[in-house]
């Protein structure tokens, strides 16, 4: 399975000419505001501003704490630090904790901080400011979400010494350490948590390479160099402070000027970059691309088994033969995803694929379809049953989405047609859109969810995730109500043994797989271009968010 | 008098512009409406296929022979889509635009005729209502009624309506303080049969021109809301629609926005020469 | 003053202001006619020569031919130009500006619009100096100022910073002169000077262009007026269709016209000729422009039989004593309120009366109130105080309900007569719906055949009422806007006559029309009076017209009536000091 | 001829005309005030009926995992345990101080939230509205006199211009200046640069309006008997345009300014959203994205000031071109 890394672009057949003309004249005429990548020295150099341009919307609060969404962690990457972090092969190595024992209940967990790391504000880091970390996200006014639900299981935290610090959970927790990794859990330091939440939201105190200098909103956050960094986690290229003396972080929502920012070398490095774009970069040798997949579960549309038609599983199974995924996303994704067939993602080592499950096969479909009952078509040639058309309400997120995805619904929507499905797609904004779920007013749909380690599939197919929070909010799309399937999560999400957790969680994928609950697309896509003048930037593998601790620009 | 004279003698712009035979532009809008109409009721004869069948293997095909304008991200005949666009493109238009007109009319009209306090209180109304840019009004309305096609429609109709509403009051108390209205007085008619006799129809006979102006600008501000998100619905080849999606790559695949937005262009432009011919025709018939 | 110059040419100087041969002016392409045909002329210094003619007769382009401004797409030919001896034919645009303001000044009708109204009038005099001296800013002040004091405007500081809306009419005439006269040229061209102004103003101007004149300039006035021009023009050439048709002295020319064109002219001068005579040949002839070939439209009525009570108006005197007052006004006053509260009072303590089958004409320059009046003997307006009474009976004093009914008795004619019509409808429906009266012929008859004959009896009242007036049936399907002045005039007198009323009010009816169309009008209204016995309430500021038409005279100044009597004798022995004003400006022929 | 049927204004006395101008000065204040009255209350009461929780909103929309108990605290702390009316007034009281309320979603305040982005909008929209002005009066410069051709081609251009949408104009000079010429940045920088392309985005439209209606007072001007009195004096062509036609052609659109300025508000959600400008068009547009109630109406009310302010100026500036009086029936 590829890893999340850097992935140097190959000069690819043009599949676009003119597009391709277009750039190299563009190019041309920018006056290579980069160099080639050979013409400078491979020694890194200090100094210099990294523009940095992100697609996803501006965060209301930099703490991630508050929240807990994917452009807040991309963002505070850069000034917070957690725990744990990840290698490249998925195993957990030390950061801000250098060791870490668990009881054999699995009850009790002793974290073993650092030595010598103070924030950015001059307090050291002591167990005492972890244990206000847990308490800041435990605390309701602090409005955690995704920090606040790994942390579920943790019923207390004491300071065994000053640099020890012991976890009570109320229950085993075999994704703890994962949890841990995320930038949602960093740790900042506790004076800083003791001001408003304004001002903590603001300009967080962590521990990392870079500290909030001031944040214009709607423009951009300046991040400067913290000249007293000590604590980079184990898989860091170098120690010290890191090279570059600032980072402006902006915002560009619309994701052609982006692309035009990044190739008029106004921004040196965007992310959210579109198919199309990536395949124009490849084809550049002033734009490296880099595809880091998110981790947790895949891009899949879930359907509602929860009321009809999909509370019929051969109905199910009929909608996902109906859809010819692989062309869609062979024609949209221009080489840049693979078709996916698993309910986690490819860089989850515990995924479980099935393609046979997922072949394109609308004979198969009609025949499930006359099979089960659905034999009449309509005028508009939708099949009807009792009267009742054949109808898939697909609300999609204008927000979570991106266009290539959405074309790839569209192209659901017309394959699906000729087996007789009528998909009604509604783009909604993000507020309507939840609102559309929480009426369960809804067939299918696309969901995302970032969240280290196997145990995203609890939040997402445990029965529990279908009784909505009081905001209306559930995770449990597909509505899946199998008592062998939540038996299966709950124990594996407190057993320690590797490999009976694998083999739960092999077990309660397949069911899903099996249960057609789910049809898998792809990765979440995750990818970046950046300037070639930009070295070493790469990803943190925990969540695949950019870190430029390591980073120079070669200019 | 001298001054006539020369009003006689010099062929004056708008004399002559009345009686002379339509300007080449005028020509080619025309022409343009006549196949925008072609299209937008029957487009299967202009363009044969289906603007909805897929080809994913074709996508991202540039302008060719097979496809005249090229294909989009899914294969589909970007053509074929235009051409089917131009009935959602040319419904909301009109809709939204006879939306604002008829808003326009009730108010303009009750601010005109149901004297001062009536006059005041909707004229301070408008006020208000300019007071929020057409596209912050919009906003709002969808922000109410929930995004889509048909509030999109409302939204542009109404953030229209006070600029017809003022245009027309304006009409209304130009042509009711004009010498033939007082003419009819002096006739002896009735306050409502003036109204409804020469009040009424001169003050709404410029609504085609209005009309015909507006539907233009009612379809580009659409399109901006499609853009935004806030309209029509996939797969309907609604030009803002098609603009949005393809503005996505447009440094790839320039044909794919390029094609939806002339069209918006051509349609608003071609409106605008239509309503001008109508006019100044009106004027000088 | 300079000595008088009536008797003919003075004495010419070495090189005349202005000598122009065979001048030829056409718009567009080679074949089409030319609007000016073969004109000359020559003009010497201190020498006044006057263009009458008159719409479409080509003078005003012949002027601006003059100063090369023929207007757009004009192809000018001429055997010979010459200003102040310099040949100018085939100039450059650059070579003419720089003759323009310097060796010819303009002058138009309409100071508000012909001096920019965004400008302070020392601005726009200062323009001239400003492209054709090199003198510095405070030089041309002074020079503007100069000339301001020039044209008869005594504390120029006073005017210099005011715009021309800020001006009195004839100040803002006497700016425009100066500012054609900044640079002293030797040929001043006047297009129509006096054209929109008061009798008292008018006067003013003519008397300072004689002014200019005395210094030796040259002047070449166009006018339509042969009355105004007779006053100060040395010499008279009058056009018709694009060719001077006769030239003399003054004296020739009125006292023995040469030419048709010139003798109907002078015949449709209302001025001195007495009530009831006609001013143009023919009945009621052709209401179309001079230039009309209208023939389709003509029908002659002249030998129509008088209406049976003509007869009673031979003596005038001994019928106003015996007829009827149909029309009274009692105290009238009305106040306007004008921008920034003020009142201002435009009618005050106006009584007339007008009796059955007579004329009353009221007189008064602009803003002395009179269209008011006319407003509230229409009931358009309610009076302050006082009230009108209509055949001994209340009128303005009835809500507009009640008062509908009566309308009928009172037709009214409009000055701007075009914009009295609905711009939607044909004279067919302007003249049904009048002749169908109020109610729209609703209950004419009931049923579909009892609406059949109602409408047939509409046609044929629309057809009898274009007859009375001396307009074809052809003209029908035609819109007002596509009628001449005089057409449209006779058909609003059609409409006014639709629901037979015995009084009409009119107000400046002939205002906007040529002098010969104006004749005709003037007939007309004169043979439907005696034919249907109407009471005319004529109201205009043109005392000639006024004393032709009137049996007794009211003459309005400043919101009130100043004098009031028969028109013998307001307009013979004139009593108040500003109706002997009045009479003393008004521009005779001769 | 005959007086006309409106009367003309008699002088008036300068102690007259003061007390009109306070009186007009204090009518103009009462308008502008009840226009923003009223434009508070209509955006409250059109707020209350958008779908879903305030509370919920505030504790981070629907997505959001919120206990009944935080959702009590926020609808107390925010006031919205209190009926409808008394938040009504709570709301117009804090709106009289100034207080425009706080985010939903940006832990801010929405006064200084608002105001920092104000800035960026005005100069955006005052900017285009003088590049527009100079394109349209330069476009009008030069397909006046020069022969129907030009003149044709003129008013055809800005009949062209006029129907570009805005973001499909911002597409075509991104690609154009920014991908292929590579010489103006396609977002917003530091430097005036970044300025250029999202000005030209809204001036090119805007112009295409203001040139219909300059061309149209212009033509008028140029025929009008001033203008050839000018000529006869021996002004030039470029000193008719300059000295005398211009000032009349420029009436009509500055009156026209006002409207101007709220279609560039409108623009500027679109503008500022593809060149990642900050400002209000992107505030509101996020805002009510995410149904941020507070920072909508707080975004609208600064408009609707702006708005009024800028309905006064174009006034003023009328004033200033066209110093002669006004009358009722107008001119």
């Amino acid at each position: 399975m590829p890893r999340p890394g850097i992935v140097r672009s190959t000069p690819r057949p043009l599949t676009l000419a003119l597009a391709a003309g277009v750039t190299a004249l563009g190019l041309a005429l920018t006056g290579c505001t980069t160099a080639s990548p050979d013409a400078g020295d491979d020694t890194p150099k200090s100094g210099g501003t990294l523009t940095y341009a992100s697609g996803d919307a501006e965060p209301t609060c930099l703490d991630p704490h508050v929240g807990g969404n994917f452009p807040q962690a991309l963002v505070s990457s850069q000034y917070l630090e957690s725990l744990v972090s990840l290698d490249d092969e998925g195993t957990v190595i030390p950061w801000l904790a250098d060791s870490w024992t668990v009881s054999d209940d699995g009850l009790a967990w002793e974290f073993t901080l650092r030595d010598g790391v103070t924030f950015t504000d001059g307090t050291p880091l002591d167990a005492a400011a972890v244990q206000a970390n847990v308490a800041h996200l435990q605390d309701p006014e602090t409005g955690s979400s995704t920090g606040y639900l790994a942390l579920a299981k943790v019923a207390g935290t004491e300071a065994v010494s000053d640099s020890v610090v012991r976890f009570t959970l109320s229950e085993p927790d075999s994704a703890l350490l994962e949890s841990l990794s995320q930038p949602w859990l960093a740790i900042q330091s506790a004076t800083a948590l003791e001001r408003t939440q304004d001002e903590n939201c603001a300009a967080p105190v962590g521990t990392g390479p870079f500290k909030v200098d001031s944040w214009v909103k709607q423009n951009a956050i300046t991040m400067v160099r913290n000249d007293d960094y000590t604590s980079p986690p184990g898989d860091a290229g170098h120690a010290g402070p890191a090279y570059l003396d600032e980072i402006v972080w902006r915002f560009i929502p619309d994701s052609a000027s982006r692309y035009a920012a990044l190739q008029a070398g106004e921004v040196d490095m965007i992310d959210n970059v579109q198919p199309d774009t990536i395949a124009q970069a490849e084809s550049s040798d002033t734009i490296v691309h880099l595809d880091a997949p998110r981790p947790g579960a895949s891009n899949r549309i879930e359907l509602n088994s929860g009321k009809a038609p999909f509370d019929d599983i051969a109905v199910r199974e009929a909608f996902i033969r109906s859809a010819n995924i692989v062309d869609g996303v062979e024609s949209l994704f221009q080489g840049t995803a693979d078709r996916s067939t698993s309910a986690l993602s490819s860089v989850e080592p515990l995924g479980v694929s099935e393609p046979d499950l997922f072949d394109y096969d609308p004979d198969a479909a009609d025949a499930l379809l006359d099979g089960a009952g659905w034999t009449q078509r309509d005028s508009d040639g939708y099949r009807v049953k009792d009267g009742v058309r054949l109808s898939v309400v697909f609300p999609v997120s204008t927000n979570q989405s991106i266009p290539a995805e959405q074309s790839l619904y569209e192209q659901i929507q017309a394959t699906a047609k000729e087996t007789g499905f009528e998909v009604k797609l509604a783009k909604l904004d993000l507020s309507s859109w939840y609102a559309e779920l929480g009426a369960n007013a809804y067939d299918a749909v696309s969901a995302p969810y970032t969240k280290v380690g196997p145990d995203v599939l609890r939040i997402l197919f445990h029965s529990d995730g279908i009784t909505p929070a009081p905001s209306g909010y559930f995770a449990n799309h597909a509505q899946v109500n199998d008592p062998e399937i939540d038996a299966l999560l709950t124990e594996a999400g407190q057993i320690s043994d590797p490999e009976r957790r694998a083999a739960l969680y092999a077990d309660a994928q397949e069911r899903v797989l099996d249960g057609f609950y789910i049809l898998p697309l792809m990765d979440q896509q995750n990818h970046f271009l950046y300037a070639t003048s930009l070295e070493g930037a790469r990803v943190l593998p925990a969540v695949s968010t950019p870190t430029f601790y390591d980073a120079w620009l070669n200019r | 008098m001298s001054e006539l004279e020369i009003q006689a003698a010099v062929p004056r712009r708008t004399n002559v512009a009345g009686r002379r035979r339509p300007s080449l532009a005028e020509v080619l809008a025309a022409l343009l409406a006549l196949f925008l109409l072609t299209a937008a009721i029957a487009p299967r004869l202009l363009a044969p296929g289906d603007p909805l069948a897929i080809d994913p293997l074709s996508a991202f095909q540039a302008p060719s022979v097979a496809h005249w304008f090229g294909t989009d991200e899914s294969g589909r005949d970007i053509y074929t889509r235009v051409i089917d666009g131009a009935r959602d493109s040319l419904v909301i238009g009109v809709t939204a635009t006879l939306i604002g007109l008829g808003l326009g009319v009730v108010l303009g009209t009750i601010a005109g005729t149901l004297g001062a306090a009536v006059d005041f209180t909707v004229n301070r109304f408008l006020e208000v209502l300019f007071a929020f840019p057409g596209l912050l009004l919009a906003l709002l309305f969808i922000l109410v009624f929930g995004p889509g096609p048909a509030t999109a429609i409302v939204a542009v109709g109404l953030s229209t309506a006070p600029g017809y509403a003022r245009i027309i009051r304006a009409q209304l108390i130009r042509v009711r303080s004009s010498a033939f209205v007082e003419a009819a007085t002096v006739q002896g008619l009735s306050g409502r049969r003036i109204l409804t006799r020469h009040v009424l129809p001169n003050t709404l006979s410029p609504l085609l021109v209005l009309g015909t102006l507006g539907i233009g600008q009612a379809i580009v501000w659409a399109a901006a809301l499609s853009y935004l998100g806030l309209g029509a619905q996939p797969p309907a080849a609604e030009w803002g629609a098609m603009l949005s999606a393809g503005r996505t790559y447009i440094t790839s695949a320039w044909w794919m926005s390029f094609y939806p937005g002339l069209f918006i262009v051509l349609t608003a432009v071609c409106a605008t020469y239509i309503g001008r011919a109508i006019e100044r025709r009106m004027r000088h018939a | 003053m300079i000595d008088t110059r009536s008797a003919g040419p003075g004495p010419i100087r070495a090189a005349p202001a202005l000598r122009l041969r065979n001048l030829s002016v056409r718009f567009g392409a080679a074949g089409t006619s030319p609007v000016v045909h073969g004109v000359s002329l020559e003009v010497a210094a201190g020498e006044c020569l006057a263009i009458v003619g008159e719409s479409g007769s080509g003078k005003s382009v012949t002027a601006r031919s003059l100063l090369g401004l023929a207007g757009a797409g004009a192809v000018v030919t001429a055997d010979e130009l010459t200003l102040a001896g310099d040949s100018v034919l085939g100039l450059s645009e650059s070579a003419w500006r720089r003759r323009r303001g310097r060796d010819v000044g303009l002058v138009l009708q309409d100071a508000l619009a012909s001096l920019d109204p965004l400008r302070p009038v020392a601005r726009e005099i200062g323009d001239s100096l400003r492209l054709h001296s090199d003198l510095d800013g405070t030089a041309r002040a002074r020079r503007v100022l100069e000339t301001l004091e020039s044209v008869g405007l005594p504390q120029p500081e006073l005017y210099a910073g005011r715009r021309s809306g800020e001006l009195s009419g004839g100040q803002r005439q006497r700016a425009l002169i100066a500012a054609a006269l900044a640079l002293d040229p030797p040929l001043l061209v006047a297009d129509e000077p006096t054209t929109a102004l008061d009798v008292t103003v008018q006067a003013q101007v003519l008397d300072l262009l004689e002014e200019v004149r005395g210094r030796g300039t040259a002047i070449l006035l166009i006018s339509h007026d042969l009355a105004v021009v007779s006053r100060i023009a040395d010499r008279i050439a009058v056009m018709h269709d694009g060719r001077i048709v006769e030239t003399g002295t003054t004296d020739e020319v009125l006292r023995n016209p040469r030419h048709a064109e010139t003798r109907r002219m002078l015949a449709a001068v209302p001025v001195d000729k007495p009530r009831g005579s006609r001013l143009a040949p023919g009945a009621r002839s052709v209401g179309g422009s001079a230039s009309a070939a209208v023939e389709a439209s003509f029908i002659t009525v002249a030998d129509r039989t008088p209406a049976p009570d003509a007869s009673a108006l031979a003596d005038p005197a001994s019928a106003a004593r015996a007829a009827t007052v149909v029309l009274e006004a009692i105290g009238l006053h009305k106040d306007f309120t004008v921008p920034h509260g003020a009142n201002h009072r435009a009618v005050d303590d106006v009584s007339f009366r007008l009796h059955r089958g007579r004329t009353l004409g009221i007189v008064g320059e602009s803003g002395s109130g009179k269209t008011t009046t006319a407003r509230l003997a229409l009931a358009l307006t309610v009076p302050d105080a006082g009230e009108v009474r209509l055949l001994g009976e209340a009128w303005t004093t009835l809500p507009e309900s009640e008062r509908r009914a009566r309308r009928a008795l009172i037709g009214a004619v409009y000055q701007d007569v075009l914009s009295s019509f609905d711009p939607r409808l044909s004279v067919r429906d302007i003249l049904g719906h009048a002749v169908a009266g109020p109610d729209g012929g609703r209950d004419a008859g009931q049923g579909r055949r009892g609406r059949r004959v109602a409408t047939a009896q509409r046609a044929s009242r629309v057809n009898q009422l274009l007859d009375e007036v001396g307009l074809a049936g052809s003209l029908l399907d035609r819109r007002p806007v596509d009628l001449s002045g005089g057409q449209r005039q006779r058909v609003g007198i059609a409409r006014a006559l639709a629901s037979r009323p015995s009084i009409l009010i009119c107000d400046e009816p002939v205002s906007a029309l040529d002098v010969s169309v104006q004749a005709q009008v003037l007939d007309l209204l004169d043979e439907l009076q005696r034919e249907l016995s109407l009471s005319l309430l004529f109201i205009s500021h043109d005392l000639g017209v006024v004393q032709h038409v009137s049996d007794e005279v009211a003459v309005m100044h400043e919101g009130r009536i100043v004098e009031t009597g028969t028109a013998a004798s307001v307009f013979t022995a004139p009593t108040h000091p500003y109706t002997r004003a009045l009479l003393a400006a008004v521009p005779r022929l001769g | 001829m005959a007086e006309p049927l409106t009367q003309r204004p008699t002088p008036i006395r300068p102690r007259a005309r003061t007390r009109d101008r306070l009186g007009a000065v204090l009518r103009r204040l009462a308008g502008a005030v009840f226009v923003l009255w009223a434009v508070a209350t209509l955006t409250f009461f059109a707020v209350r009926l958008i779908p879903g929780d305030p509370a919920q909103a505030i504790l981070g929309g629907p997505g959001s995992q919120t206990s009944p108990e935080a959702l009590a605290a926020v609808r107390a702390e925010y006031g919205l345990d209190q009926p409808i009316w008394v938040q009504y007034l709570q709301q117009l009281g804090r709106l009289a101080t100034g207080d425009l309320g706080r985010s939903y979603g940006l832990n801010q305040d929405v006064g200084p939230l608002v105001l920092a982005q104000l800035g960026g909008t005005l100069v955006l929209a005052v900017t285009s509205l003088a590049v527009a002005w100079v394109l349209a009066l330069t476009l009008a410069t030069w397909s006046t006199g020069r022969g129907r051709l030009a003149r044709r081609i003129g008013s055809g251009l800005e009949i062209v211009a006029a129907a570009l949408p805005h973001f499909w104009l911002a597409t075509v000079l991104i690609v154009l200046f920014s991908v292929w010429l590579g010489v103006l940045p396609p977002i917003s920088t530091s430097d005036a640069r970044g300025l250029v392309l999202p000005v030209l985005t809204l001036a090119v439209p805007l112009a295409g309006f203001l040139g219909q209606v300059m061309r149209e007072s212009l033509l008028t001007a140029l025929e009008s008997p001033f203008v050839l009195s000018a000529r006869a004096r021996g002004e030039s062509e470029r000193g008719v345009f300059w000295r005398h036609a211009l000032r009349h052609a420029a009436l009509p659109a500055i009156s026209l300014s006002g409207w101007a300025f709220g279609s560039l508000i409108s623009g500027a959600v679109v503008v500022e959203t593809i060149f990642a400008r900050p400002g209000l068009g992107r505030t509101l547009l996020t805002a009510v994205t995410v149904r941020d109630v507070p920072v909508v109406v707080g975004v609208v009310m600064v408009v609707a000031v702006a708005y009024i302010l800028m309905t006064i100026a174009t006034d003023v500036a009328s004033r200033i071109a066209d110093p002669r009086p006004r009358t009722e029936a107008g001119r």
